[in-house]
């Protein structure tokens, strides 16, 4: 199998185009794709990639989701909710919906069922998928806005089997690129996820393209002895990134916890100037992984990872590829 | 007995959401399988879990099974502390699609934003635009998969006239939907809809036959005519209604030392600050 | 949660009833559902279940499933083979089908593809669930072929989503009970797979009621410790048989590996007196664990378990729970 | 040339099956994702990965994906011998379903009992009556799903005028369907049908319009009349007709050494009996 290995820059540039649509794994706490979603921004502003309006499907929006509302580049959402969880709702996202600051941005809601199940139908290249959600109330109404509906929203018909059972029927979602966030793969693509899998078993394999954002890389030899822990296959992964404390402020469960104070802080600073410093602080102030993790502070870093979660990575340390020989693989 | 004077007591003891949780949980029977959402909704089963109830299953949408929160209350389903010692980690297609939707799960908690007299829920927004929401809330995450596929479910909400209504601004999750047996006859839905909605002020719970929500239980501090013009429809009262006994000091004492530790779901420190 | 332990003859006695459906996990070499299918013919015989007409669920036909074949007890068949793989194909099915030896059966033809996708239908409460495979060809005729169909099978249909892709409507199986062999599992139901899952993921899922069979019961502070292995939530799961080489002939990844000799000589017996002295000996003899492993020999499972797959079991032992800890744990 | 001293001769060296094997092999690119079969059909991508081929993905439907079988050749996709060394093992949904029908599986080899002039297979019945066969093979297996979704596929079979056929007797998997381009046109599959079928005998390829089988090649033991014989209806030569050149001294050694040290696959052993 092929070395995967890809740099950061390098795999926004190859994957990454404009009126494109990403789904992105986690959930608002969690794995989400953090860094890759700055080095969008990143790229956009160093010319490295010229995106204006992307298709965003996510679970919830949170951190990184807000972060791309905040600089104008989302045209249309797919999500089930937005909320930092109990940190508080997306501000962010309020002022895009409510206001329509910076940009109005068209919404559609789902549910989680009703989402993952539309992503599913992608992974298997189905046209649509039923579902016993989606029936009832507004999730069934049209929900990209502005007037002109991309595609018609939730069929409900009955069994043609017979049992008089209504259902929805509910388009399949294959997004250009999927992204997820994984604390551990190795140089094949292969992907292991620890703790809640969200939507992401069938979401990373939804995208018409995949690329996995890893903490570590790991010996493919990790990969043979627990075969059964790889949720995302090599085979079908397009590139590895490896970023460790890619997904911070959230967590990557068996490698760091979410950073609540850093997220606390992030909503009390979306809005107007205070967002403005935040960004080119977070975003782009940096020029490379060790500036990245100098941001966030060597105690900061240390403190996330001492985290009761970490007893679920504890078999696998020796698996783990130091630094320098993931260097020596990056093309 | 002065109900003014009352309240003011019993409301330095308890804080409304203390009294909407030990209702709650009740529901809640030893060896079910339970949902727990965000926020208010964690505290229920957890609750019964450490009483009356130890086994109890709790289930969260993300994948994670029969975990127990280590050092705090979680921030939510995706919080570090309840994925260090689940039992089971799986997806949401097991959690919402399989176990939810083949009837498994016993008894789900759900927050709401809104509620209308046929207990149909909005978390989605407030307002008449969708296109411009007047405010956007969090959204229906898996609430509407649980609402339809939950054996039960009971909800825990503020009760005020523009949150217990007669229209939603938005249908997110569905209870007995037009009311009567709609859900099942018009709909097609598999769960059995709310059992009760408790809220800062009372317990309501569904007619037997018009599913219309209906005062099953007031809480000591308030009265009836303050539940019903807090109400944004005329509500009836319900067979064999009662006025609901405070908390017990092992309830409150659960409550406060190991699961809302910092006060922020129910806002009892506040009661002492 | 539950002690959801409980004896052999106590599970079947209890969860199967003649003419309903069960759906078996595995494949023909692998983690087939045998002292499972041996117990329904043994406590047929002894008056325990009175089973004259299964409708029987199955990826590939293989050892177990013959042997209800071979009984008579099998009604229909819904599969997508029949083999032993490179042993050979299954004497026992051919004859009933080819000759209606000991009785016609009725047999329903499915892909490996479609079959698990109308198992993961039944495990999602779907009634149906499209695909795009069972368009072309034989698999969408009817099935069940005596005269009177259960049900219409696959409906042709084009996606409402205006795409023009036609897709087969696939009808959903849920079956009455699944039945599935696992390596490991704990107390409360919690099914570890190592290995190849074939269906069982979905068809596990798919069951209105679940038993597991497990060469090992473990402690539940493994499933903690790798929570992402257990592959069938133990929430859901009705009954956990602890029966070691409960899967023998057929592998079980990690614990023991196939008798290719065995079930060779199972074939070259499939027929007349040969076969009758075959399951008197295998079936209906012996009386409890220890006389079924005397059968196999002591030999023959030393040599079963030193098997190369057996790596993947190696940071496990620990939590395997010890015989008597496990009879004390049964009801 | 004398053709009958000729193939004497060679039938003294090399199987029928394993010229199919090593023409059949040639199929496979270098860094493909290779879906194996059981049988002859585990032979060509093992050898493919042995020589030219070093970075090919073997996926086996079971979920074993990445797998170096360890000791003998696998009996079936369910071996032990190809539960260990796996990169990742997942199920039936993943690899039928997500990497086949999403066209991620570049090749494809299928074993057959039928083939009709279009290249569709039969590997489940013999006889005119579903109910009866006159004999029954195993089924369809993922055979269906994998002629629906790969991108191509090969077929190694028996040339037998009764397997190389007109009419198949059940129509298991698709190969172009009704010919020209119906498969995609009226059936709308996915993948692009059927490569080759390697024979006992010769290469079969469809032809580029009508997607009828000719004969591409022929192994130099056999001639144009006895493959045209043992064809099932009248089949046409295809422009480029070669003979094929027996295999090598390398693929031999590999075969028999390494990948079928039992000859139960190509029956090789049988020579030097």
């Amino acid at each position: 199998m092929k070395n995967k290995l890809m740099r950061l820059d390098v795999a926004v540039q190859t994957f990454v185009k404009d009126r494109m649509s990403i789904a992105a794994g986690g959930f608002p706490l969690a794995r989400q794709s953090n860094i890759f979603i700055k080095e969008i921004l990143r790229q956009n502003k160093k010319g490295g990639v010229k995106v204006r309006d992307l298709y965003w499907v996510e679970p919830g929006i949170g951190f990184g989701g807000s972060m791309l509302v905040a600089e104008g580049i989302i045209d249309s959402v797919i999500s089930t909710f937005s909320s930092h969880e109990r940190a508080g709702l997306s501000v962010i996202t309020r002022d895009a919906l409510e206001k329509g600051i910076p940009r109005k941005i068209k919404w559609e809601d789902e549910s989680n069922l009703t989402l993952n199940s539309r992503l599913m139908a992608g992974a298997l290249n189905l046209p649509f998928i039923p579902c016993g959600s989606g029936i009832w109330g507004d999730l069934k109404k049209p929900g990209l806005w502005d007037g002109k509906m991309a595609y018609p929203k939730n069929v409900v018909t009955e069994d043609p089997f017979g049992s008089g059972r209504k259902v929805a029927l509910l388009q399949a979602i294959s997004p250009d690129l999927s992204i997820v966030h994984v604390p551990f793969a190795d140089t094949h693509g292969n992907g292991i996820i620890l703790g809640s899998m969200y939507y992401d078993y069938w979401l990373a394999r939804a995208g018409k393209k995949i690329v996995l954002i890893a903490d570590q890389i790991i010996d493919t030899e990790m990969c043979r002895r627990y075969p059964n822990l790889v949720a995302i296959p090599g085979v079908g992964v397009d590139a590895v990134v490896p970023w460790f404390m890619g997904a911070w402020p959230c967590n990557s469960p068996g490698v760091y916890g979410e950073d609540l104070e850093h997220i606390s802080m992030f909503i009390k600073n979306s809005r107007g100037e205070a967002l403005r410093s935040y960004l080119d602080k977070y975003v782009y102030s940096w020029e490379n992984h060790q500036q990245y993790l100098e941001l966030i502070g060597a105690e900061k870093v240390a403190a996330l990872q001492d985290n009761p979660a970490k007893v679920l990575a504890e078999p696998f340390g020796q698996w783990i590829l130091p630094q320098d020989k993931v260097a020596a693989l990056l093309p | 007995m002065d109900s003014a004077a009352n309240r003011k007591e019993l409301l330095k003891l308890y804080t409304p959401m203390e009294f909407a949780c030990t209702v709650a949980y009740k529901y809640c029977k030893d060896g079910a399988n339970v949902f727990c959402g965000v926020g208010l909704s964690l505290l229920p089963a957890q609750l019964a879990q450490k009483t009356f109830a130890p086994d109890v299953s709790i289930i969260y949408e993300g994948g994670s099974i029969g975990s127990v929160a280590v050092g705090r209350i979680p921030w939510g389903i995706d919080d570090t502390v309840i994925q260090v010692n689940a039992e089971c980690q799986t997806d949401v297609l097991s959690t919402l699609g399989w176990l939810v939707q083949t009837g498994r799960v016993h008894l789900t908690y759900l927050g709401a934003a809104q509620c209308d007299r046929y207990g149909n829920l909005n978390t989605t927004l407030y307002g008449d635009d969708y296109t411009r929401p007047a405010a956007r809330v969090s959204g229906s995450g898996g609430g509407h998969d649980l609402a339809v596929g939950s054996q039960n479910f009971v909800v825990i909400m503020n009760h005020r006239e523009d949150r217990i209504v007669d229209k939603l601004d938005y249908q997110t999750s569905p209870g007995f939907c037009d009311g009567g047996t709609s859900r099942w006859d018009k709909w097609g839905l598999s769960g059995g809809g709310p059992l009760a909605i408790c809220t800062d002020l009372a317990v309501l719970t569904p007619n037997p036959v018009s599913r219309e929500l209906e005062i099953a239980a007031i809480y000591p501090f308030t009265t009836l005519e303050e539940v019903k013009a807090r109400t944004g429809f005329p509500i009836r009262i319900a067979a064999g209604f009662k006025v609901v006994e405070p908390p017990t000091a092992e309830e409150i004492k659960i409550l406060r030392e190991q699961l809302d530790v910092t006060g922020d779901f129910t806002g009892w420190k506040k009661l002492f600050a």
